[in-house]
Parts: C-alpha cells; sequence; structure tokens
C-alpha cells in the first residue's frame, strides 16, 4: 500500500478525465509517479486564494480576491500585464507558469485561525493547490503558514504584519512580502522626531494579542531611542468596541501623545473615540497633542472617516506612488475595477508574482526550489524599489511609506499621503534582532 | 408517640405569622386529616414537613428523627412520599418509565451513575414497576406518554409512583381538588385500598368534606396557622368551635 | 448484539457503514465534472465532520436529555486541543496520550465549571456557563499567551523539548501525530474511472472513535442513569420528592459532555496540531447548539447529522465563487447566465452566511424537530404513498 | 480622585448604552415571553438607518471637472448632491452634517415597522414554541438581516459623524474647579446619555400612565387572565414589539457618531445585552437599566491601568465576573422574578 501526505488531485484531476469511462481498474496511486505535494501534471496550475470573505475583514478579503484574479489574468497572459512590464525579472512569459495555465480556488478565512486551515486544507487536499496565500491578519497567517509548511506547499502571505510572522513563527516554505512592526517603527519615529519633536511623553494603547505585543515593542524602542518617553501603556482587549474609557484617561496622565497600537476595527474605533474626546485640540506640555497609528490600511482611514486628518502612521505601499511598477499596477486594476487598489492587494499581487517567477527560474513547481530561487532573491519593478526576500527569515526588505491623513481627499480612496519613503537601510535588521528571537525557519518541505 | 410528630411549629413570611406554635401527632397507620379554611396554613405546614420550607421554630421528628434542614430528597429517603396538589409526574416519559424512577430511587439511594447497563436489564425494577401499574389498573397504558392522560389517571399514577417507594408516612395535599364527582369516588376508593391493605400511614391536607370523612380515622382542624383542635371525625362533626371557624363559613 | 434494542442496533450499524464507507459516499461526483464542487470526500473535511459529530453528541447528553442548555460548551473543547497540543509538545507525538489527556483536562474543567453553574437553571445557567467560556476565551487570546499561543495559537515548534521521540525529523520538519508509527496524514488514494477516493489514516481513527462514541452514546440514552436525566427536564420537582438528587445527575451530564467535548478538542489536535483561542468563543459554543437543535435535539442521530450540516455549508458552501457559477452556467445564453449568476451569487460563496441563515429558519419554522423530523415526515409520506398503491381501488385507509 | 469622576461619568455613559439595548429586550421577553436574539439586529438596522439618511442626503450627480484628473489621468468626476442644487451649498451642507439627528425621525417609522413586520410575519408563530426554538429562528433571523446588510453596505465600518455643533469635548472639572483637562467629556456622549435617559423615562411612563401601558403590564404579569378579560392583547403586544425594535433603533441612529456603524454591531452588542439583562433579572424593566448601568460602572473601572496592573486581564473578563458573582449570590439576577426562564 503506498501513502501520501495530501492527496494529488491537481494530477488525478487530469489524469482522471483522459482515464474517464474506463471504470475497470482499482488503482492504488503509486508515491514514485510524485516528487512533491499536488505537482501539476496536466497543463494547468492551481493555486489557493485563502481570503476573508466574511466577518469584519471581508471588504480587504476582496480587495485581496481581486488582486489575485488580476494576477492570474496578467500570468496567463490577459490584461495588460500589470507589472510583469516592469518586474525586473523576466522569466515570466505570459503564458501562465512553466507553460502551464494558472487557476485558482478561492476559500473563506473568517479571520479565525481555525477556519483558515480549514480552508488551507481543503484546497490542498481537495483541490491539488500547490501554493496558498492570502489573509488578512497575523494570527491566520502564522497558523496557515504552519499548516503549509507541514503539508509540503508553498505559502505567500498576504497582510500580515506581526513580527512573529518571520520572526518566532518563520517557517521555511512561508514568505512575507508585507512589513512588520519592526519596520513600521524604524520607519516611523525619525519622521515623528522631526514633526513633534524629541522629547514627547507617548501613551500607548495595545491590542491585547500577539500583533498589538509586537507593534508596541516596536514603536516603543524606536521611539525611546529618539528620547521619547513612554508614559504608560494600556491593553485592550480585542473585542472592545467603545473605547472612551481607555481613551479618558490619556490627558490625565500628563502624556501629549497617544499611539494607538490597533488594527482594523478596533482602530477605527478607538481613534474615532479618541477625536471625539476632543484631544487633538488640546494642548499639554506646551504642545499639541497629537494621535500616531503606527499601521494604516485605506480600508481602516475610510472606517475612521475625517478623524485620520493628519494622523501619522505607515503603510507598506500606496497607489500614489509614482514609480513604473506602481503606476502599471495601479493602471491595471482601476482600469479593470474602476478605483485604485489598496496595500493589501498590492501585496497579494506582488506574492503571485514572486512566487510564479519563481517557480519560472527554478523550472519547477518543488517547494524546496522555489524556496531555492526566492531566498536571498533581489528584485526591482514591483512598486517598493529594490527589494530583497532574506533567505534567513523569508522576510523582504524594502522601502517602507510614512503616511499621513490627508487633509483635503478628493474621492473616498484617496484618504492617505505619502509624507516619506523610508529607505530600506533603516527599516533593517539583522536576523537575529531581539524582537523576532525564538523559532527556527527549519528546512523547506516538499511533502509527498 | 405517632411516627410523625409536630411541635411548637412556627412560620413568619415578612408580616404574615403563617403558622404559629403547631402541635401535631400522627399515629402509626392511621390516616390523619389536616382541614381548615383557606389560609389557615395547611399547605405551609405540609412543606414544612417535605424540606421545601424550614419553619422559624420547632420541631419536625419523623420516627424519632427531625427532617429539618434536609432536603426534600433526603426526607423522601428516610421514607414521606408527598402527592401534589396538581400533579407532579414525568410528562415526557412514558408510564411504564415513571414508574419506573421511584423503584430505582429506592433501590439505589439519591443518586446512582448506572450509565451503561440497559433498562430492560433491570429485571427487578421492570417488575416492580408492572406490578404496581397493575395494582394501579394502569397496566394497559403502560407505554403511553404521562403528559396525555387524563387528569385522574395522572393522579393514580401520582400516588402509584409514591406508593412503589415503599413510605411509610404519604402526604396528600388536596388530592382531589379539581376532580369531578366520579373521579374524586375512584380516588377515596384507591386510598380506602391502600390504608387497608398496606402499612402506611397517610396525612392529608382537604377542602372537600366529603373526601375527609369518608377517609380519616384523626382529623387536625387549622385555622389562622394554629390548630383549633385535634379529635376523631364523629367529634370534629358536632364540634362548635370547628364549626363557627370552618364549617360556619362553608354552609 | 452490542447489547442494544433492535431499533438502535440498526442505527447504529447504519452509522457505521455510512462512516466507514464516508469516503465513496461524500464523493459522488467524478473529478473534473461541474459537480465536483459538491464534493465532500476529502480528509480534512470528513475528519471535521466526525470530530464536530462527537461534539454534538456529548453535547446532545447535556442539552437533549437533562435540557439545561450550555453556552460555553466550546471552552471544553478548547481546553482538550490545548491539553492535546502541549502533550505532542512536551511528551510524545503520539496520539493516545494526547488524547487521554485532553479528556480528563476537559473533564476537570467541566467539573469546576459544572459545579458552579449547575447551582442555577434555565437562561440563568446559560449565561454562567457562557460567562465561564467568555472568560477563559479573553484570556487565553490576551493574557495567557504564553500558555495558549494567544493569536497566534499553540504551535508545535522545532525546538519542542519532546521527552519521547525527536524534536524534528531527519529532515529537519516538524514531525507529526501519529499512531504507533501510523501518521495521521497519510491517505492513499482509490481511482476507479473518472473517481477518485481518499482514506486516510487520521479520518479512520477519528470515525473509530466516532462510532465508540456513538455507541457509548445510545449505552447512555438507554440507561438508567439516562432516563434520569430525562426525568431531570421532564419535572425536577418530581424528581426531588421521589428521593433523588438532581444536582450530581446534572453535573454527572455535563461532566460526560464535557470530557466529549474534551475528545472532540483531542482529536482535532491530532489531525491538525494547533489549538486556537477562537476555538472557545461564543460563536463556537453558539454553533454546538445550533448543530443539535438543527439536527434534532434529545434523538440519537440527530447532532450527528447537524453537525454534518453545518460544516458542509462551512466548508463547500463558501468556496464557490463566481468563476465557478459562470461556468456552471456556461451553457446559457450570455445575458441569461450573467443574470442567473447574479441573482444567485449573494448566496453562495462569500454569501454562506446569508444561506445558513435562511436555512435555520427554514428548518426551525417548518421542522420542529430538526432534520430527523424531517426525515421521518419522508418516511412516513413514502409509506402512506406505498399504502395507497397497496389498494387498488384507490381508496385511503382512514386516519387513526 | 478626577480619574475616579472620569469613570464613573464614562460609566454611566457606557451604561446607558447597555440600558437601552437590554430595556427593549426584556420589553420583548416580558410581553412577549420571547427570547429575542435578533435584537442586536434590530440596534444594527437603526445604525444603519442613520447611514442610509445620510446616503439619501448626499445622493449625488456626478459632474466633470476638467481642471482635475482622478489616479488614472482622466478627467475628474467630481459629485454633486442634489441637496446642494435644491438649498444652495450653505444649506445643503447644514442638512448633511445634522444627518444623524435628523435620522431619529426617519428610523422612528422604519423601525416600528420593521419590528411590526417582524413579530406579524415570524415571532408570533413562535409564542408558544419552546425557548430554544425560539433563540434559534431569532438568531438565524439576526444572521440573515446583517447579511443583507452587509451586501448593500459592506463589511468595513462606515464614518457617520455628529453634527459639528457637538464635536469636541466639555471640560467637567474645570467647571467644579479641578485643573482643566482633567476631566473632560465630549458633548456627543453627553447627548446620548440624556437621551438615553429620555427613553428609558419615556418609556416607564408609557407604561405606567397609560392605559395602554397598564394593560401591557397586566399582560406581562399575567397573560391569561388579561386574555379572558376580553381584551385584544396581541394587537398591543405587537405595538409593544414596535416600540421595543425603535427604542433599540434610535439606540443604535444615536449610537453612530460614538463608533462608526458595521454589519456586524449587533452581534458584537448581543452577548453583552444578554448578560445585561440576565444580570438585572429576566422579564424585569428596572432590574434590566440598573444591571446596565452597574455592568457599565465596573467595565470602565475595571479598564483603569491601575487597576489592571494590579489584575492583568481584569478588563477582559470583568463583565462576565460580575455577572457570575451576581447570579451566584442572587439567583434570578438583581431583580427577577420566581420561575421566570428556569425551566
Amino acid at each position: 500500500m503506498s501513502k501520501t501526505d495530501v492527496s494529488r488531485r491537481g494530477l488525478l484531476k487530469t489524469g482522471a478525465i483522459a482515464g474517464a469511462g474506463v471504470a475497470m481498474p482499482t488503482i492504488f496511486t503509486a508515491q514514485s509517479a510524485h516528487a512533491f505535494t499536488n505537482e501539476p501534471t496536466g497543463g494547468t496550475v492551481t493555486l489557493g486564494f485563502n481570503v476573508p470573505q466574511t466577518g469584519p475583514y471581508a471588504d480587504e478579503g476582496a480587495d485581496e480576491l481581486r488582486a489575485y484574479q488580476l494576477a492570474v489574468e496578467h500570468l496567463n497572459g490577459g490584461g495588460d500585464g500589470g507589472m510583469m512590464n516592469t518586474f525586473s525579472s523576466k522569466a515570466l512569459q505570459g503564458n501562465g507558469i512553466l507553460g502551464k495555465k494558472v487557476e485558482y480556488v478561492t476559500g473563506d478565512t473568517q479571520t479565525k485561525s481555525d477556519a483558515a486551515r480549514a480552508s488551507a486544507k481543503s484546497m490542498i487536499e481537495k483541490d491539488g493547490a500547490v501554493m496558498i496565500t492570502g489573509g488578512s491578519s497575523s494570527g491566520v497567517a502564522v497558523a496557515v503558514q504552519a499548516l503549509c509548511q507541514e503539508a509540503g506547499v508553498i505559502f505567500m502571505a498576504g497582510l500580515t504584519h506581526s513580527n512573529d510572522t518571520t520572526g518566532k513563527d518563520k517557517r521555511a516554505n512561508g514568505f512575507r512580502h508585507f512589513f512588520n512592526s519592526y519596520m513600521s517603527g524604524a520607519a516611523l519615529a525619525p519622521v515623528l522626531a522631526n514633526a513633534y519633536g524629541t522629547d514627547r511623553k507617548a501613551y500607548h494603547l495595545t491590542a491585547d494579542y500577539n500583533w498589538g505585543y509586537t507593534t508596541e515593542e516596536a514603536v516603543r524602542s524606536s521611539t525611546e531611542a529618539m528620547g521619547w518617553e513612554t508614559v504608560a501603556a494600556v491593553k485592550t482587549p480585542l473585542t472592545q468596541t467603545d473605547f472612551s474609557s481607555y481613551i479618558a484617561p490619556v490627558l490625565q496622565s500628563g502624556a501629549d501623545t497617544l499611539v494607538l497600537n490597533h488594527y482594523g476595527g478596533n482602530m477605527v474605533n478607538s481613534l474615532t473615540n479618541a477625536v471625539q474626546f476632543g484631544l487633538r485640540d488640546k494642548l499639554v506640555n506646551g504642545k499639541d497633542f497629537q494621535i500616531v497609528v503606527p499601521l494604516y490600511s485605506r480600508l481602516m482611514a475610510k472606517g475612521a472617516g475625517a478623524n485620520v486628518k493628519g494622523i501619522f502612521g505607515s503603510t507598506n505601499w500606496h497607489w500614489s506612488l509614482q514609480d513604473e511598477g506602481s503606476k502599471a499596477f495601479v493602471k491595471s486594476f482601476g482600469t479593470k475595477y474602476g478605483f485604485p487598489p489598496s496595500q493589501a492587494a498590492h501585496t497579494c499581487y506582488v506574492q503571485t508574482l514572486l512566487y510564479a517567477d519563481a517557480v519560472e527560474r527554478a523550472g519547477s513547481f518543488a517547494p524546496c526550489a522555489v524556496v531555492e530561487a526566492l531566498e536571498d532573491y533581489e528584485f526591482d519593478g514591483l512598486g517598493n524599489g529594490k527589494t530583497l526576500y532574506r533567505g534567513d527569515d523569508h522576510q523582504c526588505f524594502k522601502d517602507v511609506l510614512v503616511v499621513k491623513g490627508k487633509e483635503n481627499p478628493t474621492s473616498e480612496f484617496d484618504l492617505l499621503e505619502i509624507v516619506e519613503v523610508t529607505p530600506v537601510a533603516q527599516v533593517t535588521y539583522a536576523p537575529d534582532h531581539p524582537q523576532f528571537s525564538g523559532g527556527a525557519l527549519g528546512t523547506c518541505n516538499n511533502g509527498a | 408517640m405517632g411516627i410523625l410528630e409536630v411541635k411548637n411549629v412556627g412560620k413568619r413570611f415578612g408580616g404574615l405569622q403563617a403558622l404559629s406554635d403547631v402541635n401535631l401527632s400522627v399515629r402509626e397507620n392511621s390516616v390523619h386529616a389536616i382541614i381548615g379554611p383557606n389560609g389557615a396554613g395547611k399547605s405551609t405546614l405540609l412543606n414544612c414537613l417535605v424540606g421545601k420550607l424550614i419553619p422559624d421554630t420547632g420541631s419536625v421528628m419523623f420516627d424519632g428523627q427531625s427532617v429539618l434542614g434536609r432536603a426534600p430528597y433526603e426526607i423522601n429517603q428516610m421514607g414521606i412520599s408527598r402527592v401534589f396538589q396538581t400533579p407532579e409526574i414525568f410528562g415526557d416519559l412514558t408510564v411504564l418509565e415513571n414508574m419506573m424512577i421511584p423503584c430505582f430511587a429506592k433501590r439505589d439511594g439519591a443518586f446512582e451513575l448506572n450509565a451503561i447497563s440497559a433498562i430492560p436489564a433491570q429485571r427487578d425494577i421492570m417488575e416492580q414497576a408492572e406490578h404496581m401499574l397493575e395494582d394501579m389498573n394502569m397496566a394497559d397504558k403502560r407505554h403511553m406518554h404521562a403528559a396525555a392522560m387524563s387528569r385522574g389517571d395522572k393522579r393514580r399514577l401520582e400516588i402509584g409512583m409514591c406508593l412503589s417507594q415503599q413510605p411509610r408516612l404519604l402526604l396528600l395535599d388536596e388530592p382531589t381538588a379539581g376532580m369531578a364527582r366520579a373521579d374524586t369516588n375512584n380516588t377515596i376508593d384507591l386510598l380506602k385500598q391502600i390504608s387497608d391493605e398496606r402499612d402506611i400511614t397517610i396525612a392529608i391536607i382537604e377542602h372537600d368534606m366529603h373526601v375527609v370523612f369518608s377517609l380519616a380515622d384523626r382529623i387536625t382542624v387549622l385555622a389562622q396557622g394554629t390548630p383549633l383542635v385535634e379529635d376523631d371525625p364523629q367529634n370534629i362533626k358536632g364540634n362548635p368551635k370547628v364549626r363557627e371557624a370552618y364549617l360556619g363559613e362553608s354552609a | 448484539m452490542f447489547k442494544l434494542e433492535k431499533t438502535d442496533q440498526t442505527l447504529l450499524i447504519v452509522v457505521g457503514i455510512l462512516t466507514l464507507f464516508a469516503p465513496f459516499i461524500l464523493n459522488p461526483f467524478p473529478e473534473g465534472s461541474a459537480m465536483a464542487q459538491f464534493n465532500a470526500g476529502y480528509p480534512d473535511l470528513m475528519q471535521r465532520f466526525v470530530i464536530f459529530g462527537i461534539f454534538a453528541i456529548g453535547f446532545n447528553i447535556l442539552f437533549g436529555l437533562t435540557g439545561y442548555l450550555s453556552f460555553g460548551h466550546a471552552a471544553f473543547l478548547g481546553v482538550g486541543s490545548y491539553a492535546a497540543v502541549w502533550m505532542f509538545k512536551l511528551l510524545s507525538m503520539n496520539v493516545i496520550p494526547a488524547i487521554i489527556l485532553s479528556v480528563v483536562v476537559a473533564g476537570l474543567f467541566s467539573l469546576l465549571i459544572g459545579f458552579i453553574s449547575l447551582r442555577r437553571s434555565g437562561i440563568y445557567f446559560s449565561i454562567l456557563t457562557l460567562a465561564f467560556a467568555q472568560m477563559m476565551f479573553a484570556l487565553a487570546y490576551s493574557v495567557l499567551t504564553p500558555i495558549t499561543g494567544g493569536e497566534t495559537g499553540l504551535q508545535l515548534a522545532l525546538d519542542d523539548p519532546r521527552i519521547f521521540g525527536a524534536s524534528q525529523t531527519p529532515e529537519g520538519n516538524i514531525p507529526v501525530p501519529g499512531l504507533f508509527g501510523l501518521e495521521m496524514r497519510d491517505s492513499f488514494d482509490l481511482v476507479m474511472g473518472s473517481w477518485v477516493f481518499t482514506f486516510n489514516i487520521g479520518y479512520y481513527f477519528c470515525a473509530m472513535v466516532m462510532i465508540a462514541s456513538f455507541y457509548l452514546a445510545i449505552r447512555i440514552f438507554r440507561s438508567p442513569f439516562g432516563l434520569m436525566l430525562r426525568a431531570v427536564k421532564s419535572n425536577q420537582q418530581r424528581m426531588n420528592y421521589t428521593g433523588l438528587n438532581t444536582r450530581p445527575y446534572t453535573l454527572a451530564a455535563f461532566v460526560i459532555s464535557g470530557m466529549y467535548a474534551g475528545l472532540a478538542g483531542g482529536l482535532m489536535a491530532s489531525m491538525d496540531p494547533l489549538a486556537g483561542a477562537e476555538r472557545m468563543q461564543w460563536t463556537a459554543s453558539g454553533e454546538v447548539v445550533l448543530m443539535t437543535i438543527l439536527g434534532g435535539a434529545g434523538t440519537l442521530i440527530g447532532p450527528v447529522l447537524g453537525a454534518g450540516f453545518i460544516k458542509y455549508f462551512e466548508n463547500i458552501f463558501s468556496k464557490i465563487n463566481s468563476t465557478i457559477l459562470h461556468e456552471w452556467f456556461a451553457f446559457l445564453p450570455d445575458g441569461l447566465e450573467d443574470f442567473i449568476v447574479a441573482i444567485l451569487y449573494p448566496f453562495i460563496g462569500k454569501g454562506w452566511h446569508l444561506t445558513l441563515g435562511i436555512l435555520f429558519m427554514m428548518v426551525v419554522i417548518f421542522l420542529p424537530g430538526g432534520l430527523v423530523e424531517g426525515g421521518q415526515r419522508i418516511r412516513s409520506w413514502l409509506q402512506k404513498r406505498k399504502s395507497e398503491k397497496n389498494t387498488p381501488n384507490g381508496s385511503t385507509e382512514p386516519a387513526e | 480622585m478626577d480619574a475616579i469622576i472620569l469613570q464613573i461619568l464614562n460609566g454611566l455613559d457606557k451604561g446607558s448604552a447597555y440600558a437601552l439595548i437590554a430595556l427593549g429586550l426584556t420589553l420583548i421577553f416580558g410581553t412577549l415571553g420571547v427570547v429575542n436574539f435578533a435584537h442586536g439586529a434590530l440596534f444594527m438596522i437603526g445604525a444603519f438607518c442613520a447611514v442610509t439618511l445620510s446616503r439619501i442626503l448626499t445622493l449625488s450627480h456626478t459632474i466633470i471637472d476638467e481642471t482635475k484628473t482622478d489616479f488614472l489621468g482622466n478627467p475628474l468626476k467630481v459629485d454633486v448632491p442634489y441637496v446642494h442644487d435644491i438649498f444652495g451649498v450653505a444649506a445643503g451642507n447644514v442638512i448633511i452634517d445634522w444627518a444623524v439627528p435628523l435620522a431619529i425621525l426617519f428610523a422612528i417609522p422604519v423601525m416600528i415597522a420593521v419590528g411590526v413586520i417582524m413579530e406579524r410575519g415570524l415571532i408570533k408563530h413562535f409564542y408558544k414554541r419552546p425557548h430554544a426554538d425560539q433563540i434559534l429562528v431569532t438568531f438565524g433571523l439576526a444572521i440573515v438581516l446583517q447579511e443583507v446588510i452587509k451586501y448593500f453596505y459592506g463589511a468595513n465600518p462606515i464614518p457617520t459623524p455628529a453634527p459639528e455643533a457637538f464635536k469636541g469635548s466639555f471640560d467637567f472639572g474645570a467647571a467644579v474647579g479641578f485643573d482643566p483637562n482633567l476631566i473632560i467629556y465630549p458633548y456627543w456622549r453627553i447627548i446620548y446619555f440624556f437621551f438615553a435617559t429620555l427613553i428609558i423615562g419615556g418609556v416607564f411612563a408609557f407604561l405606567q400612565f397609560t392605559t395602554f401601558g397598564m394593560v401591557v403590564r397586566a399582560g406581562m404579569a399575567d397573560r391569561e387572565t388579561v386574555g379572558l378579560l376580553g381584551i385584544n392583547i396581541d394587537k398591543r403586544f405587537t405595538i409593544m414589539f414596535g416600540i421595543a425594535a425603535a427604542v433599540a433603533g434610535l439606540a443604535g441612529v444615536m449610537y453612530t457618531p460614538i463608533n462608526s456603524p458595521n454589519y456586524h454591531m449587533g452581534m458584537d452588542f448581543l452577548v453583552l445585552s444578554f448578560v445585561v439583562v440576565v444580570v438585572g433579572g429576566m422579564g424585569s424593566l428596572p432590574g434590566a437599566v440598573l444591571a446596565g448601568f452597574l455592568l457599565g460602572v465596573l467595565e470602565s473601572f475595571a479598564s483603569m491601568r491601575e487597576v489592571i496592573d494590579i489584575i492583568p486581564g481584569i478588563n477582559q473578563i470583568i463583565i462576565y465576573l460580575v455577572a457570575i458573582i451576581i447570579l451566584l449570590t442572587r439567583p434570578r439576577g438583581l431583580m427577577g422574578r420566581k420561575g421566570v426562564m428556569e425551566d
């Protein structure tokens, strides 16, 4: 009796159709035929797009899905090719990946690690996906990344910002293009010092879970290094909706800056509440009171509305960037969907292209070959300038954007403006940096 | 010395003295009726006997042991069974199952984790329950849902359930309340039969004089929370105090 | 056989056969066909069917028999998972000790929580259990992160100090849970023409445990203890005045169903060694309530059906996207195709919640006894039709 | 001291929101005996009444501004609200700015209609069904309602600000002699508090002083007897359901400037409001209000960092901890009646 670690429907799909009508043979599949999990042997290759389709991040998931569909279109030679034209690697031909037409399946993570793993498993076991990508939270990213490692497929993380994804929970089969908490802190601190001075007293409100912890740590250490003082850091429950009881004591503490280490709905509510309390109209220690949001997304800005005006934060990418890659992507996305892409859409699109390119360059879909092709790979033309996929932790190193809520937005998508493009050198850290300690990458797993 | 001795029992609800200085002695193997006008404290007294209420003062001794402070199930295990004004049975279960539960309680005590053996394997219990159903003339209804039966049958079932525990004292709370005449007479006959055939003491709270005088060996009259008189039925009938307090009012 | 009555025995055998042949039954459509989307015969989902089946069977022992509605049962599933993963991290990758520990730990938690919560009944009991579970979820997600992994869940790592067995495989990967050398994730495929059937070791392990759990549940239902539990639901007053102490009965039922939940949690971790806090959230507890009521509370098979129904929806319906819809209706003229897709689209894929909500309402409105009642109605309708056929002059029999 | 005063203020404000939702829930439970899991959805629909009104007010036609370009380099399309055309730009902006208060007028008829339709179309058939069925069907309804809202409005929160006039906060501290900025409170939250107490008072007065209210209260106490008196209690109960829906809806409308509404805000409040109702005692209106304020204040205290430093995580569990303690010491919540929802 032969054994497989997961089923290989990608193979069987085509094989079985060819053998349709022949009901006779009863074959247990033989192991030797497959070098790795879900090896695509027919004319197509299946990718799994695992994004939140229900729950609070459903809109972000929808935007990710749009980007994936666009990427598939471009990979298969449709549309205007988008960033494939500006990408420094020219391995992609617009004829699918390694000549195989790209197909995809979608799943709903519900932004819950269990559901995300279930849906990823179904894509691997049922649909024969050879790569899983997507997600909109670090909990999901870490959970699915571990699953992909075990199953022997590649995981290209979507939106995940916690240090842990490429820190203590890193895995050899997983790759992150998105930036992380440390980079946010490192990029923001100089801009904040520049704008608000170096003797600020900061009050942190931190979402009480892993991502919140790493973000608080990163922002604290980089602002304190510039001379800021951290007056207090209070943890807030994930399920909190009304932050008034956390915002109200801020002024009493003598702080003159509020840092909201919140994401998604938490951030929308805490920022709205903070502005409601009129914090930004106050004068403390002779300085204007300021609010900082380390991680911005367009949907968060949209949810918080006018409250974001003038508030600093960081993002991975923004559609108003004027490099050729960004312009090409915005153009093809905007033409197809009628509005500019979000940073989540960008990172997902880029991850798909990077995966496809690595497969082309490696000449194989085998995860270990892909890992080798991506590790320490340097590229350009995908929107963030020269970028390195570091081999030590599978984290992309690239420029980080410091942004600010726009005072006079012209549309519901035009909410943030770029204040500074922080060069990659300033956000690079050593692989053994204490904020990323613990855990090991391990070795790549081909499964099967 | 009776099997049930109530001494100086008093119970207060806020500003209302529901019972005061109640003394009562129920002789073994007798039928003792407690009568009284509405609000005389009959139900309160009963609840003090079964552990649902704890009296403020006094003592309640059953067979030489105090029942005070014990939970209803413990008092029941001592040998006191109660029949309610509206039949309290297991409506969702079949008649046979209803009858089996007290048999289990008698055999296994207040709690027994008997989760694996099948019910039909409990032959002794099955036999007891079937036997009691026949005694109660209900064998043909054994697979009926108890809730679907007539009120008279429910009452009959409830009495049967109490009897299958072989209690030493059976407390009945207006067992014929709301019954048609025919059902009432049937119930009287049933209780008479029980009292004659079994080694059992019965205490009955009743409003209906017909029932009381057809059953009771001894009667306590309760008025305004305190016993007025305790005597044999024929003496009660002629007692002017009783007539004034109770019978006169209803006559 | 099995010391069961005939109908129960038939039921057990039917369930056993359905479970063992699930890889065939759940994959009725050939690979590559448009309907293959509805195939559910892949290991993960099959495992989920039986694991949530166990969870719901256990929940039904409490809710179906005693009527006590616990709104925090997922907490026991959660602690079971944590216990199992810790066992993998510290002791060995064998699933047996992990599952034993998860049952024991869940039993202890349910003993404590049940002891306190069962002091109240009705909705007050429900809210107490809900409160305990929500507290456990909130703490596991935040303050207890060092023990529970918090947001990212408790996972295995390459440097786990495993007493029996290596921290890493020779290839440098994390070992996978197994049963004396049989790896839970191992599968083999059977190809028959266009059909592919996957047989997964983990699934069969879970299936065996489920059949055993189901058998145990039947025994409990039919035992004197089960009778007492139904009596508790029917009339607590009469219980008390029949010399029976209801508290230990309800507590025993609570602990047994908590242990079932722990077993389900342990199995989940054995199939996929990760334990996340979301497993304990009130929505997860609500899900098992829905499974049980949807299938038919108090019936033996109902909860299993309900579990399958909801998990099928969650995993199959959520994956249908507009591209697939367009493929299905590609044979139609373009305008009509777009129209039909536009109508269906809100109900599938990301709209699966909507469809599930509508189905809940339909089932509760029209089938108060759950899916089991639906089955009974169909059966009696079929029987009626059959008897109508058997009376050639067409005269129907008088109603009973 | 100032910190404690501030958290009491906070707690009262939070508590007024809890009390308002719990009140509607109790009203439905007390009158109809129905456990309504869709009550949170009514709150959410109320909030989306405000969103809808502000969408209606900003209904626009587009004009093309040749001088500017959009992100793709095409001429910029500018949306011009019709209200600008009708009332002029200045007056139009004021109307748009006041969308939330205006939405109160809009929400009342909508919510009453939603409530009546819900009661007549669905809930009515569940009066005699077990509580478990009621929970399931209303839970299903809640899912359907929120998914429908999500379909039309998306999953992201939608900012719905208060009128410009109510922005900023009031300095309580300075008013009573503390240093400035120590005890500040946003105007809109103060309004919310008074609005909530007004509605709560209104509901109590309505039940206390009108014949309608007296009949309903009698019906809450003993439905059958009131039915025997030949009073059509069903019709009144339908109206009560409409009123309860309106109360939930108004709570939602007024809540929108505090937190941007999203489709799952009802579910977020559902569990909490049930805890409030049960802690107050099922079926007790004063209990619900009392419990709402109590839990609001305690939650605020638990979120003080001085408290969290002593007991880490207390802010995560305070509500549930209090609920457990109260239910263990007072079997039927703060003011519950015997025998209600205990079977």
